[in-house]
């Protein structure tokens, strides 16, 4: 390296290294598939895998955002797959009943609705965590095994199809030729990141996460932040869930959304932030989701046998944990670079007396 | 005398404090059971009972390995998918022709050996438990749909033994031989927490690593070996599986881990670690047990209404066991 | 003490952190039968040398012996093997076990390798006889306050087979008879032949006890003295590195002269506050610009009345009036909503976030005070910050570094400065003193005093009797969990006074509000 | 208790029948609810439903509590085929008997369970690559088939593919050139397209496992600027209604039918098992195949 500072600044960067997880994987597909990486024009937009998983994490990207913010403060929400399945069951209900479909004023409504009962759970969440103080991994069970159940309520067990154009625009809709999905996702982590970072929210969510006995003699209401967190978390998943039954204009409460609460954990915690709670990372957890879905798609595009591919996922996952630990790298470097040789004797003054 | 009474006096209001919450479990689940008992006529019928323990055995000795895990403030994501490879090689190897010992030495070898490595990761990388033992999760799971595709049956004689043998009166009320292995694991695991310095260097890790670090406790040590435990026991509980299905097959116990982990906790234990006790823990599993019996006794629920149900049950129970923690505070 | 081998020697001693040289080419030597001092000024490198001693941080460069053979320790359990028994500076024990196991645990009485309860309940209320004190060993060590778990720290410490004892500001929570006691077992811990590593920011003790002295100045040393060789002032001017006359500007601030300011409505009134189990019912008002101090000895429920004081915790009992307006304290945010600020005693656990920054740290209540929508601006948080870094001389003085890397006297300030720009009415510290060196230590006293001159009201709590009457205007004497009087800190107060006061326990002159 | 025909359900004469469902993960499970639990009550039976949410040790204990609550007849949809030794025992020493639907188990005892009634994935599968190697009998050149597989592990899939893959092998043009696991969802089946296109130039048919991952394929195809059941050839499984309706508009060329009304024939055998009468070993459900014209014909009466 030319400029070693430079280079040194790059490298302990806490994102480098999954950057460098996934720019690999991106080479590798290129290496398997030479045409991978290309992006053509097609009916006036971008098509390719790069924009494909860009379109399918973004949903990821959502429902990790939330996550994030719940994690930092020290809980968990398990309940997020189950309130993507709600809300997209709930918009997709309201929207086959409407007689014009393609109304744009009915798919409001109906996004709205979705929303309003999504945030009406988070809430729930945030009561039971905050105000009841129930550990928030047991808590937020509650919905998510109920909330499938309400999902499957809704649609009553079916597959409801819809038709409905704009509906289908947020799942699979493009806008100045790249999907619509992206761009709501990254509005919505612009929007978290102006909420948390332009205001004290974000500190004040570090606070609570990194020590809550100290955040409360501080004169933080911390059952508040708590209870909002696991609200957004909802609106986040509520959104979410939208993009999944518009990208395939249907809503399936048994499979919309399932497991998606592991990957965005997963997601969260790549990007760098403690399950423990304190400091999070934005970035780093967008960068984790799309990480999570390079992956997934890479299963497919090296067209690695279904019975293996839990095997291969399982080493990339553990590879992108070793390769980011400090721990690991500190172990790695050490052993090939032995501890430099004894310094020379400080020649500072020294003032001794017998013993 | 005056030190004395006020010596009872101290102990009488310090005693319960600590054991509320195992207590308040404990008359919520009679309260359950005793719903259960004045809805439904067969519900009486001790081998229900029974049945609770010889259908939750192996999620039990599971559950009791998680409890260490999260004992320390760790998590283990990966037993569900430990508990069917064990089950899953087990039943490989038998239909390979192995002879039944080898085989269980086999399949009680895999589990702690993944355990102990996800434990090393963790302590020397310094990575955190949820992505190493979902990685291990992963893994095993991986294992499981690689050795096959579809479920393996299992004739062994050993095992069809273990399986259908009947404890107690065989045409009556029994147990079955899982049951037994299942208690012996709990009251080893009790003992372990409670009287060796393992058990304690667990607890101390869970209420302060950094703290036990300086106290000079071996702290990578227990905390591999927890995993290592947390992997031993959902071998066995992959054992009493393949005991209880006589089979392998590659999807089962997917999102055990979340039953488990769920049992653990409403047992009382605290996922941050430090507080808890296996006896909470065979409360949790029997809570969740019990839940499940009600639900196919009733059996005019359909598919939703039982998600549904189960939810509101589990609300309700937590519900009131954290009140109930709360007013005795 | 004279010619013998040195038991532990460790030289040419380095550790850098990220940006931080904490130690550079120390040297140090602890012979067997002393009580060694090592003194330093915040983040000198105390906690440091002691941490590379015991392995838990590796060394950068340097060579550590002990009993003649190299040693290379890679964690505190293996130091602890080879007979080096430590207390670290802030109280490093598991609050979630037993107070009989915190002591035990690790080695605990066994047969066959069952974990012996009931002999392990009787030796620790042994050992705890032995430092006199009279807890329930069964008892969870969360629920005692934090001198009681310094005390068992203590006891942990010096039950062990060791060759070496170190310990780390072990007394900066205790009171002068906790301290008396400590010092006792440590003479005859010495006598027996016990090499004994001590830190401490109090002089008076390093006086009392050390037989040597070592210096470090910026993680260098500066040198090792018989402590017969070199005076108090000599002392100070080693750790400072340049002349001062902190103590005689000390004396200055002695408030026995000072009348209460009592003139006009009272700021804090309250009247039978009390909280069940935990301190019993009491009156209590405080006056603008006022200094009250709270006297006691251990465990005597200052810590309680201060929490009660603030909404930490809930009084069961009481009434408040705030500017003779009534009202309630049920939380902190009340209370700080009166322009109430308190700094707790336990900065680990109550007070710093370690993982952000010390900027973060400093504008925390301030911005919890503003809400969440409205954040401090940038410019102002620079300001604000810089101000105080500088008055309180917080070192490293970078703002941006995670506050848990601060030596803990650092953290102390930090502390302090958030609740000093939040500009309160009455500002309650409980032990704000605590671990600060001497040069601080006179900066904080005398800023309190500049403060109250100013109008803020001020409850100062201290283990250090000495501190509470040079800076209080009136003093509040706690006994078992009961407040038995308040003094006026006239000329005919002194700490014997107040010592007789706490023995007598019965109100002396109550001084009417 | 009482071990003759005694059941609790037995006093008043009607029959209890406790019936363990795999659970609630596709719309062709639901439908199969449905029906068995319409016909139930159109044939006075008294029916424990239970939902083993996918979970082979939820339905042992399912079975477990049905025969402690002593219903007169055990029947349920294995989630797997082995592992039903202990507990069918055990319903067989208190004398219930039991009626296997849907999937069947590979019990070496065959005393174990009374009947099976349900379809046959192999056969299912076969019936797909028959029709597609009738489709491509003069096909010269290699024939490039993507899959679209199931759950990985989970029997119809482990079963159709087996099922396709015998059939296809008579023509040897015919070429898998890719198989993913689309988990039966149709957004599992789109992502996989999406992917296989991108990664295979040239695909000439596609077949599904079921139908919605075959209407997920649809719309990446589509994106794709490839026309659906031309360009590409799609055969799937199931018939359920959307699938039915694309085979219909001719966006999917074939459909083996799965068919989940088992209830009145369910309840038939249930009758005759409590009455003690014989029954065959083995009902297949009464199923076919359909193609574009038949689907234009019979999707207005199909009933899910
Ligand atoms: N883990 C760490 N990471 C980075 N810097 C550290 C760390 N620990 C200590 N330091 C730095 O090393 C220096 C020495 O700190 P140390 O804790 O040894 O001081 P000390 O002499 O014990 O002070 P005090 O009297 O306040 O306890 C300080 O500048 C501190 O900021
Ligand atoms: N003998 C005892 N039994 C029970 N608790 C005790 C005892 N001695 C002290 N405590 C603890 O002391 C606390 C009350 O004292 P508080 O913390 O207010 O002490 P303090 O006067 O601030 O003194 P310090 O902080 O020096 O201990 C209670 O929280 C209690 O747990
Ligand atoms: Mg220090
Ligand atoms: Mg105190």
């Amino acid at each position: 390296m030319s400029d070693p500072k430079a280079y040194r600044a790059l490298t302990t960067h806490r994102l480098f290294w999954p950057v460098v997880v996934l720019v690999g994987m991106l080479a590798a597909n290129t290496v398997y598939r030479p045409g991978f990486l290309s992006v053509q024009m097609r009916d006036g937009h971008l098509y390719g895998s790069l924009v494909d998983i860009l379109r399918l994490s973004a949903p990821l990207i959502l429902v990790a955002l939330g996550m994030t913010l719940v994690i930092a403060t020290g809980g968990i929400d398990l309940s997020v797959g189950s309130l993507c399945a709600i809300s997209g069951a709930i918009a997709c209900l309201y929207i086959s009943r409407q007689p014009d479909q393609n109304s744009v004023g009915g798919v409001l409504t109906a996004l709205a609705l979705g929303l309003g009962v999504a945030l009406v759970l988070g809430a729930w969440n945030g009561v039971l965590v905050a105000v009841i103080g129930i550990q928030p991994i047991i808590a937020t069970l509650i919905l998510m095994v109920a909330g499938r159940g309400l999902a499957q309520l809704i649609t009553e067990g079916q597959i409801l199809t819809i038709n409905s154009g704009p509906y289908k625009a947020i799942g699979v809709g493009h806008l100045l030729t790249l999907p619509l999905a992206i761009f709501l996702a990254l509005a919505a982590a612009l929007l978290v990141a102006a909420v948390t970072r332009r205001t004290a929210l974000g500190l004040i969510i570090e606070s609570v996460g990194g020590n809550a006995q100290a955040s409360r003699l501080a004169g933080i209401r911390s059952g508040r932040i708590t209870f909002l967190v696991y609200v957004i978390s909802a609106a986040c998943a509520a959104v979410a869930g939208f993009m999944m039954t518009a990208n395939v204009s249907s809503a399936d409460g048994n499979a919309a959304g399932l497991w998606v609460e592991l990957d965005a954990i997963l997601a969260v915690v790549i990007g760098g932030t403690s399950l423990a709670g304190g400091r999070f990372s934005l970035g780093g957890t967008i960068l984790g989701a799309l990480l999570i879905q390079t992956l997934t798609t890479t299963v497919y595009a090296m067209n690695i046998s279904p019975q293996t591919s839990l095997l291969f996922k399982a080493v990339v996952v553990i590879a992108v944990c070793l390769i980011q630990a400090p721990g690991f790298r500190a172990r790695f470097t050490r052993r090939r670079a032995p501890a430099a040789g004894p310094t020379p004797v400080s020649e500072q003054p020294k003032e001794q007396v017998p013993a | 005398m005056t030190t004395l009474s006020l010596l009872a006096a101290r102990t009488r209001s310090r005693l319960p404090r600590r054991h509320v919450p195992v207590l308040a479990t404990l008359v919520l689940l009679l309260v359950l059971y005793g719903v259960g008992v004045s809805q439904y006529r067969a519900f009486s019928n001790i081998q229900v009972v029974f049945n609770v323990f010889i259908d939750n055995g192996f999620l039990l000795v599971v559950a009791v390995g998680m409890t260490f895990v999260i004992l320390t403030g760790g998590i283990d994501l990966s037993v569900g998918s430990v508990v069917a490879m064990t089950a899953m090689v087990s039943a490989f190897l038998l239909r390979e022709g192995l002879p039944a010992a080898l085989v269980l030495i086999i399949a009680l070898l895999i589990g702690p050996t993944l355990g102990f490595l996800m434990g090393c990761v963790i302590h020397f990388f310094d990575i955190q438990p949820f992505i190493v033992t979902l990685a291990g999760m992963f893994f095993a799971r991986g294992m499981c749909t690689f050795i096959s595709g579809s479920s393996i049956p299992i004739t062994d004689g050993f095992w069809t033994r273990m399986s259908q043998q009947r404890i107690g009166n065989p045409s009556g009320n029994f147990v079955s031989i899982s049951v037994l292995i299942a208690f012996a694991v709990v009251a080893v695991a009790a003992y372990t927490l409670a009287y060796t310095r393992l058990g304690r260097n667990v607890y101390a890790i869970g209420g302060n690593s950094q703290s036990a670090l300086l106290m000079g406790l071996p702290v990578g040590r227990t905390r591999i070996a927890v995993y290592t435990i947390s992997g031993l026991c959902a071998a066995i509980g992959g054992i009493l599986l393949s005991f209880y299905t006589l089979s392998g097959a590659p999807l089962i116990g997917v999102g055990m881990e979340l039953d488990v982990i769920a049992a653990v906790v409403i047992g009382g234990t605290v996922l941050t670690g430090g507080s808890g006790y296996v006896f909470g823990t065979v409360l949790g599993v029997l809570v969740l047990g019990v839940i499940q019996t009600l639900i196919t006794f009733d059996g005019s629920l359909n598919s939703w209404w039982t998600k549904i149900v189960i939810g509101g049950l589990l609300f309700a129970f937590i519900l009131l066991q954290r009140l109930i923690g709360i007013r005795y505070k | 003490m004279t010619g013998s081998q040195p038991v532990l020697t460790m030289t040419g001693i380095s550790k850098s952190f990220p940006g931080v040289r904490a130690l550079d080419g120390v040297d140090f030597r602890l012979l067997p039968g002393e009580v060694h001092a090592l003194m330093g000024e915040n983040g000198a490198g105390k906690s440091t040398l002691i941490k590379v001693l015991t392995g838990v941080y590796r060394t950068d460069h340097g060579a550590v012996t002990l009993g003649g053979a190299e040693v290379s320790f890679s964690g505190p359990m293996q130091a602890t093997a080879a007979g080096v028994s430590t207390v670290y500076q802030e109280v490093n024990l598991c609050t979630n076990l037993s107070v009989a196991e915190n002591i035990f645990i690790g080695r605990e009485p066994r047969r066959l390798g069952a974990v012996r309860w009931a002999e392990m309940r009787r030796r620790a209320r042994a050992l705890l006889a032995r430092l006199d004190l009279d807890i329930d060993v069964n008892a969870q060590l969360g629920t005692y306050s934090l001198a009681v778990q310094q005390m068992v720290a203590i006891a942990r410490a010096i039950d062990v087979e060791a060759r070496v004892l170190v310990l780390d500001e072990p007394t900066s929570s205790l009171d002068a008879g906790e301290v008396a006691q400590l010092f006792r077992v440590m003479r005859q811990l010495r006598d027996d032949g016990l090499a004994i590593l001590f830190v401490t920011h109090f002089l008076d003790q390093v006086y009392e006890i050390a037989d040597r002295i070592t210096v470090l100045r910026n993680g260098r040393l500066v040198g090792e003295y018989p402590t017969s060789e070199l005076p108090q002032l000599g002392l100070v001017e080693k750790m400072i590195g340049k002349e001062l006359r902190a103590l005689e500007r000390l004396d200055e601030q002695s408030r026995h002269d000072a009348a209460a300011p009592v003139e006009g409505a009272p700021l804090l009134d309250v009247r039978e506050l009390g909280r069940r189990s935990a301190v019993a019912r009491f009156d209590l008002t405080i006056h603008e610009g006022e200094v009250v101090g709270l006297a006691g000895l251990l465990g005597s429920g200052r810590t309680e009345v201060a929490r009660l004081l603030f909404g930490a915790d809930r009084a069961d009992h009481g009434s408040v009036r705030v500017h003779g307006t009534p009202t309630s304290l049920r939380n902190p945010v009340a209370a700080i909503g009166h322009g109430i600020g308190f700094c707790s005693e336990n900065r680990r656990a109550e007070g710093i976030v370690g993982e952000l920054s010390v900027r973060e740290n400093i504008i925390l209540a301030l911005q919890a005070a503003r809400g969440w929508l409205r954040p401090v601006p940038r410019r102002r948080q620079d300001e604000l910050v810089d101000r105080y870094v500088r008055a309180l001389s917080i070192r490293p003085a970078d703002p941006d570094i995670p506050v848990g890397n601060l030596s803990g006297g650092n953290q102390q300030k930090v502390l302090l400065a958030r609740w000093l720009i939040t500009e309160p009415r009455l500002l309650i510290l409980d032990e704000p003193t605590r671990g600060i060196d001497i040069g601080a230590k006179t900066e904080i006293q005398r800023l309190v005093a500049q403060l109250s001159d100013g109008g803020m009201a001020v409850l100062f709590v201290s283990a250090e009797l000495e501190e509470v009457l040079r800076l209080s205007h009136r003093i509040a004497v706690m006994r078992d969990r009961e407040m038995v009087a308040q003094l006026t800190n006239d000329q005919s107060v002194d700490a014997d006074r107040i010592m007789q006061t706490i023995a007598a326990g019965a109100g002396h002159e109550e001084v009417p509000s | 208790g009482n071990s003759d025909t005694g059941g609790s359900g037995g006093d008043d004469g009607t029959i209890t029948l406790g019936f363990s469902q795999v659970g609630a993960e596709s719309g062709w499970r639901t439908a199969n609810t449905t029906s068995i639990k319409e016909a139930a009550t159109e044939a006075g039976i008294d029916l424990k439903f239970d939902d083993a949410q996918q979970k082979q040790e939820n339905q042992i204990k399912a079975i477990r509590n049905f025969i402690q609550q002593k219903v007169d007849v055990i029947a349920f949809s294995p989630v797997v085929e082995s592992g039903w030794d202990t507990v069918l025992k055990e319903a067989k020493d208190a004398k219930i008997p039991v009626i296997l639907t849907d999937r069947s188990v590979d019990s070496a005892d065959k005393s174990l369970y009374k009947t099976f009634l349900g379809s046959d994935f192999v056969k299912e599968g076969r019936l797909a690559g028959e029709w597609l190697v009738q489709k491509e009998q003069s096909a010269t050149g290699p024939v490039n088939i993507v899959e679209l597989q199931g759950t990985t592990g989970s029997a119809p899939a482990n079963d159709r593919k087996k099922g396709f893959a015998e059939a296809i092998a008579a023509n040897p043009n015919l070429k898998i050139v890719a198989s993913q696991s689309g988990d039966f969802t149709r957004a599992g089946g789109k992502q996989v397209m999406e992917q296989f296109l991108k990664a295979n130039p040239k695909i000439d048919v596609l077949f599904a496992h079921n139908d919605d991952m075959g209407l997920g394929a649809l719309e990446a195809i589509t994106a794709a600027g490839k026309v659906p059941g031309k360009d590409i050839t799609i055969i799937t499984v199931d018939a359920v209604k959307d699938g039915m309706q694309a085979l219909a508009d001719g966006k999917f060329n074939f459909i083996a039918e799965c068919s989940p009304l088992l209830g009145p024939q369910l309840m038939d055998l249930v009758k005759k098992v409590h009455a003690g009468e014989s029954v065959p070993a083995r009902i297949e459900t009464q199923e076919t195949t359909f193609t574009q014209e038949q689907a234009k014909e019979a999707l207005p009466n199909r009933k899910y």
